[in-house]
Formats: C-alpha cells, structure tokens, sequence
C-alpha cells in the first residue's frame, strides 16, 4: 500500500511539472510577438467584445450542481457498505447489508423523484429571468 | 529540518496544522462580508476538526471510530454547503446582494 | 518519505492562509481547494485511506464546483464587492489567535492524558485498509447516525432545492 | 491466488540497485512519459485517419509513412506558437487551468492496471482514486474558461464543469455493481479475479469478464461507456466546446501549447475512461477463456507482463476506437437532453443495476452467469 501511495504521489509531482516544462520549451521555441491591444482582445469572431464576458447564466447550472453534490455525497458514503457486501454473503449478513444499502438508495431516489416531479431537472421549462440590477 | 520532518509526522504536527486552520476560519468568518467568504471559513474550521479526529484516531486510540465522524462531518459539511448557497442564492435574489451584513431583516 | 507529508502541510496551511486572508473571494476558493487537496495527503499519512479519497470528491469535485458557481453567479459584485472591504481586521485576528492557541493548549493537554501508541501499532494502523471497515462500522455502531445522515441528505436536497428555485 | 504486483516492485525485483522510492519515480516517468503522453499525441493522429477512413477521404499522409509523424509536426507547431493571455482574463488562474486538467488526466494512469505486474499503484482505494484525481478536470476547465474573460469560453466551461460533474454520478454507479461482485477497491484484485480458463480448473475466485457476470452488469457496462463519453466532453456530449454553437467552447482563449495541454488532458482522460472499461468489465489483461500463468508451466514474469501489457492496450484501444468512431456518427445533443439523459435516464437506470447485482449476488451466493453455466463456483 504504501508504495502504491509513493508512486501516486510521483505521478502527482511529474505530471504537475509537465505542465511547466512544455510551456517552458514554448517560452524558448515561440517568436516573441507584440502585445498589441487589438490582439490581446478576447475572441468573439472577429467583433470587438462588448461589455463584460463575465455574463450572468442560466441558474439551472447551480441547482444541477446542489443536486450533484448530494448525489456525490450519496456515491462517496454507499462505497464502504458495497465492499463488504460480498464477504457479508459468506458470513450470513447479508440482508443487513442489503437493506442498507436499499433503504439508501432508495432515500436518495425519493428526492430525485421530487426533483423530477416538480420540474427542477428540466433545463428549458419554468425558467423566469430575474434581474440583478433595476 | 529532520526535527521539523519529524514533527510534522507527529500528533502535534497534525493538531498544530488544525490549530492553524482552525484559527484562519475564524478570522475568515468574523471578517468577511461576503456569505461565500463566510461559507469558505466555515468549511476551513470543519476540516479542522476532520484532521483532529484522524489524527487522534490514528495516534492514541488506534480505532476506526475517530475516522467514523470525520466522515459524517464530511458529508454534513457537503449538506450545509449545498442548503447554505442556496440560502444565499435567496438572498442575493432578494436583495441583489450576498453581503451578509445587509442579512438584517429580522433585526427590527 | 515524511518529507511528503511535511510538504503536505505546509501546502496545506499555507494556501489556507490564503483562504483566510485574500480579498478576492474567488482566489480564496480556488486556494481552499489547495487546502483539500493537502488535507486529504494528510489523511491518507494517518491511515484514513478511504477518508483522503472521499475528501477529494466530496470536497474538491463537491463542494468546491458549488461555490465557484455560486461565485460566478453572484459575480456582478466581483469587481466592487467581492474584494471584500475589511476595515476591522485586529480584533477577530486576536480572537482567532486567542481561539486557536487555547485549542492547541487543551488538546496537548489531551495528548499527555490519553497513552501513545507503540511505533508497531501505528505502523499496523496505518496499513490496514479501511474501506471495508469503515463498511462495518457503518453497519455495525453507526447504523442509526448513518440512516440518520441519509435522512438529512434526503432533507438537504429538497430544501435546497426548493430555495433555489427560481419563482 | 498470486498476489499482484506494482510496477515499482516489478522493476525493482528485475533490476535492483535502486531504492523503491526511485523505481517508483522511474515507474511514474515511464508511464507519463512512454504511455500517457505519447498516447495524447498519437491520439490526434488516429483521431484523424480514423475520421478520414470513415469519410472515405486519405487524412494525414505527408509526415512520415502513411503520416504518422503528424503528431510531432503538431507539437513543434503548438510549441512554436505565439503565446499569450487575453487581457481582461486572471493570468493566474489562466496558467493554473491547464496545471489541473493535466494533472487530473495524467495521475490517474498511476491505478491503471497494466498487467499484474505493471500496476503504477495498485492502491487500495484504486477505484476511488481514479474518481477523485479525475474531479480536478471540472474545477480546472471552470476556472480557465472564467480566467479567459470570453463569453463563448465561459458558457463552456460552465457546461463543461456541470456536465462533468451530473455523469459523475452515473460513472460512480455504474462501477459499483463491480465493487459488488468483487468486494474489493483494489483494481489489481478486480482484474485477477475476472480470470477464466478452459485449460485446467478454474480458481474459485474466477468468475469471467465482469461484463458477463449478470445481465445488470453487462448494462452497467455501456452506461460507463456513455458516462465516461460524457466525462471526456466527446461527441455526442462535446457541447462544452461545440464549434457550431460555442466556436471551441471552454479552450477558445488557449492558444499554443496550452491548447496542447488541453487536448493532451483530454486525450488521457478518454484513455483513461476507456481502460476503466477494459480493467473493471472486460477482464483488463486477461486473454479470454486462457490464463498464461496457468498453463501448467512457468512463464518468465517479464514475458507474462509483456503479454498482459498487449491484451490490455489491445482492448483498452478498441474502446478507444469506439469512442472515436461514434464521433462521426451521432448527433450532439442539446443541453437539455444532456441533462435529462443523466439524471433522468442514466442514474434510475444505474441505481436499478446496482440494486439488481446486489438482489443476483444474493441470489446466486455470489456466483457469475459462467460459474453458473460450469456448474461450480
């Protein structure tokens, strides 16, 4: 285990370097051009950009997001109880493990299914703009 | 820098780096205005005490138990965070602001 | 190999300096992730394997994703209000020393009171896998604050989404 | 059963006189540098002759025989380029992004179970691990498509991070059922036990491709796929960075060779999602119904390594094959659908697989279709 972690953590360091190495090959290869105004504009197809990009989105990006997050929670906290679901068959527990892992899954599925019903995870209806400033 | 080494791999180590993080949480909470920044400390003072808890379930108990709790703090702590944006999400909506000073409507 | 961890920490405390005191609230969250990340190293030196990587996804994939969202949304203050203006920074600091030391002190006290571990069983602890242990624990003694967590999330999860719902 | 070895130890045990903190270096550069990133780059390559064979056109030809060399045509032109960050963007932030998508992408090869004896960190959390390193991408594509200061960059970032972040569950769940039938989050472990052999009596713990253990796994199996297609933003999910809608979505504002280093990331990460198909469902290194360390004599372990090593990029590249394949055939979908695919489609169907590999082990005390089949488990 132990070595395991060891070369996870090189692969960490190694892979981060890369990163700095190739943009520092690029930083000695690439012609060094003028930062002209015009071109240090950010792409919008050949327009000048208008206001900033930094936009307001849809919300429906955050409520997936609080809905993702206790589904992650739900996924991280059910892996435990799915390891030992094998060896409970072996030592006689095993509606113990199943019941919890259902009555889980189930839980979270009530919520989804409330979710659903009233129209959360729909990405197009019930979207009313609200605006930020008067 | 041996001594250092080794004391990082110690139970002081472990409680000095939660002591730190405990105390910038703080600082973060009582001084940022903004419900996020308030948000980001609070989580700061969770993984605290999460360090606690291992760390003393590593070196004095030798129990799972002290692992057990870090867990449910972490997936209270995913559940505070999703219910605390969207109250500010509500907030901001309502007020066009995430200040949390501007939270006094129950104050009069 | 310590040197690792010792590396760990320092990221760790480090960037959550950051998280205390940069005033643009977007940074601070990007170095919070930092902080995740070093926390979870550190978790994994103390044995809590299953821990580390459930921090990592419920942290950084989670809880992270969310409040960059949140920040994102909320950003028309970005440039006026996001940096946040603090002119009261001496008393909290004191208090979050203060806070701080007193915590230390109380759980070195701690430290003397509870007995150490042998260097073999610190060894064997940080060895043994906990995923499946963890697994029994939760079905064992944490059966009922587990179902209660499942409740809560249950909770959770309507009520925020209930409040974020646009009208 | 024989227990498996990490790469490091396999190195240390052929050659010796480094310590096995340095074979573990060694192992960490060698499958960066000679696997992940060569893939990256050869990818683009196959990306397009494969694109080509399908239109019936030629493709590249004109570096190299039959083009080959095309890739590092493109990277000398990548490195070549003038760089630069747009000037309203968050410079920090810009050259953070592609420091994350790279690292979540190229750590997860670490678990990636080359063969028995080339495991980069056959960690005991392996399945996991693959999940939280490759977290990072999201947060990474978020961040750079909002340092870029480009509405196209980051409308698609935010799609990119939601996205990434929605099929997640669907991944998660669908490797569950494999968690089930295994008892393990070990990879290396998950791998030995899909073994099978017509020669000789089968371990016990052998139970064939976890594809064909039960019916609900073979199904887990293709929403892994679809999740996984949709964790590596490809067609049919590429709208994060769909040129008809988005000119090139979150990298718009990349340039040179951070632009490389976005499409090397994301060229791993398909390879990475293709070899967790390959090691969870498709037996990883096993050759089907053969186990070359069974045959009754001993192989040497470097050449029962090189073998695995084959069978395993043999199918892990089919996968890969497929993912390029259905690129010029599907449609994109829209956002909606996309959001309405995962979380009213994928996840019901993932928990039902889940629930439905617990009710079959229950069932059949643990035994797979084939052990079923053989009369003996």
């Amino acid at each position: 285990m132990e070595t395991g972690f060891i070369t996870a953590f090189w692969f960490i360091i190694i892979s981060a370097l890369t990163v700095p190495l190739m943009l520092g090959v690029g930083y000695l290869l690439r012609p060094k051009g003028k930062d002209t105004r015009r071109k240090m504009t950010s792409y919008e197809c050949g327009e000048e950009p208008i206001g900033s990009a930094w936009i307001k989105f849809n919300i429906r990006f955050y409520i997936v997001a609080i809905v993702f997050i206790i589904f992650d929670v739900e996924m991280a906290a059910i892996f435990p109880a799915a390891t030992i679901f094998k060896e409970s068959i072996a030592n006689g527990t095993v509606g113990l493990v199943f019941g919890e892992i259902f009555l889980f899954v189930a839980l979270l599925l009530i919520g989804l299914i409330y979710c659903w019903v009233r129209g959360d995870l729909e990405w197009v209806k019930g979207v009313t703009k609200f605006a930020p400033n008067k | 820098m041996n001594h250092l080494v080794e004391f990082s791999a110690s139970l002081q180590g472990y409680l000095a780096v939660g002591a730190v993080l405990f105390s910038l949480g703080i600082f973060c909470v009582l001084t940022r205005k903004n419900a996020i920044g308030i948000l980001l400390g609070i989580e700061l003072i969770l993984n605290a005490a999460g360090i606690n808890f291992v760390a003393f379930s590593k070196f004095r108990t030798g129990l799972i138990d002290g692992q057990m709790v870090a867990l449910f703090i972490m997936l209270i702590a995913a559940a505070e965070a999703a219910v605390a944006l969207a109250v500010i999400l509500r907030f901001y909506r309502l007020k066009q602001t995430i200040d949390a000073d501007e939270a006094s409507i129950m104050r009069n | 190999m310590n040197k690792v961890l010792l590396l760990a920490e320092i990221l760790t405390v480090a960037s959550a300096f950051v998280v205390g005191l940069h005033p643009n609230i977007l940074y601070a969250s990007v170095f919070l992730l930092f902080t995740f990340c070093g926390v979870a190293v550190m978790f994994l030196y103390a044995g809590a394997d299953f821990l580390a990587g459930a921090q990592v996804i419920i942290y950084v994939g989670g809880v992270t994703i969310l409040i960059l969202f949140a920040i994102m949304l909320t950003q028309w203050l970005y440039k006026i209000k996001l940096a946040d203006i603090r002119n009261k920074m001496l008393l909290p600091g004191f208090l979050a020393i203060a806070v701080g030391t007193f915590l230390y002190r109380a759980l070195h006290q701690m430290v003397a009171v509870l007995p150490p571990q042998t260097p073999e069983a610190l060894e064997k602890f940080t060895s043994t896998p906990k995923t499946a242990l963890i697994g029994q624990a939760l079905l064992g003694g944490y059966l009922l604050p587990f179902e209660a967590i499942t409740i809560l999330l249950l909770g959770a999860m309507v009520g925020a989404v209930w409040l974020a719902r646009p009208e | 059963m024989v227990q498996s070895a990490q790469f490091a130890h396999s190195l240390e045990g052929w050659f010796g006189f480094l310590p096995l903190w340095g074979w573990a270096a060694v192992s960490a550069l060698l499958v960066i540098y000679m696997l992940a990133l060569p893939f990256g780059g050869l990818a683009t390559y196959i990306e397009r002759k494969i694109a080509a064979d399908i239109q019936d056109r030629i493709g590249p030809n004109r570096v190299g025989p039959i083009g080959i060399f095309q890739f590092a045509a493109d990277a000398i032109k990548m490195l070549s380029k003038e760089d630069f960050v747009p000037k309203g963007g968050d410079r920090f932030l810009f050259n953070l992004a592609p420091l994350f998508v790279v690292v979540g992408s190229c750590t997860a090869f670490a678990v990636l179970p080359l063969s028995k004896y080339l495991i980069g960190a056959d960690v005991n959390i392996g399945v996991i691990f693959i999940l939280a390193v490759t977290t990072l991408i999201a947060p990474g594509l978020l961040l750079g498509s909002w340092a870029s200061e480009n509405k196209w960059s980051l409308l698609g970032g935010l799609r990119a991070a939601s996205q990434i972040v929605s099929y997640e569950i669907p991944v998660a769940l669908s490797i569950l059922p494999v968690v089930l039938i295994s008892g393990s989050l070990q990879i290396g472990q998950i791998v030995e036990q899909q073994g099978w052999t017509v020669f000789g009596e089968n371990p016990a713990t052998y139970h064939f491709w976890n594809a064909f253990h039960n019916p609900f796994t073979f199904f887990s199996m293709f929403l892994l796929f679809v999740g996984g297609l949709a964790e590596t933003n490809r067609i049919p999910f590429d709208l994060p960075e769909a040129e008809s809608e988005l000119v090139s979505g979150f990298n718009t504002e990349f340039s040179g060779m951070r632009f490389g280093l976005y499409a090397l990331g994301e060229f791993c990460d398909v390879f990475v999602m293709s070899a967790m198909v390959t090691a969870l469902y498709l037996g990883g290194w096993h050759i089907p119904f053969l186990d070359i360390e069974k045959l009754g004599f001993a192989l040497p372990t470097g050449l029962v390594a090189f073998i695995q090593f084959h069978m395993f990029m043999i199918k892990t590249l089919l996968v890969v094959f497929v993912v390029m394949w259905l690129r010029w055939t599907l449609p994109r979908l829209r956002v909606d659908q996309l959001m309405g695919m995962c979380w009213k489609g994928l996840l019901p169907l993932a928990f039902f697989n889940v629930l439905g590999t617990a009710v079959w082990m229950w069932v059949f005390k643990g035994q797979s279709l084939m052990q079923l089949l053989a009369g003996h488990g």
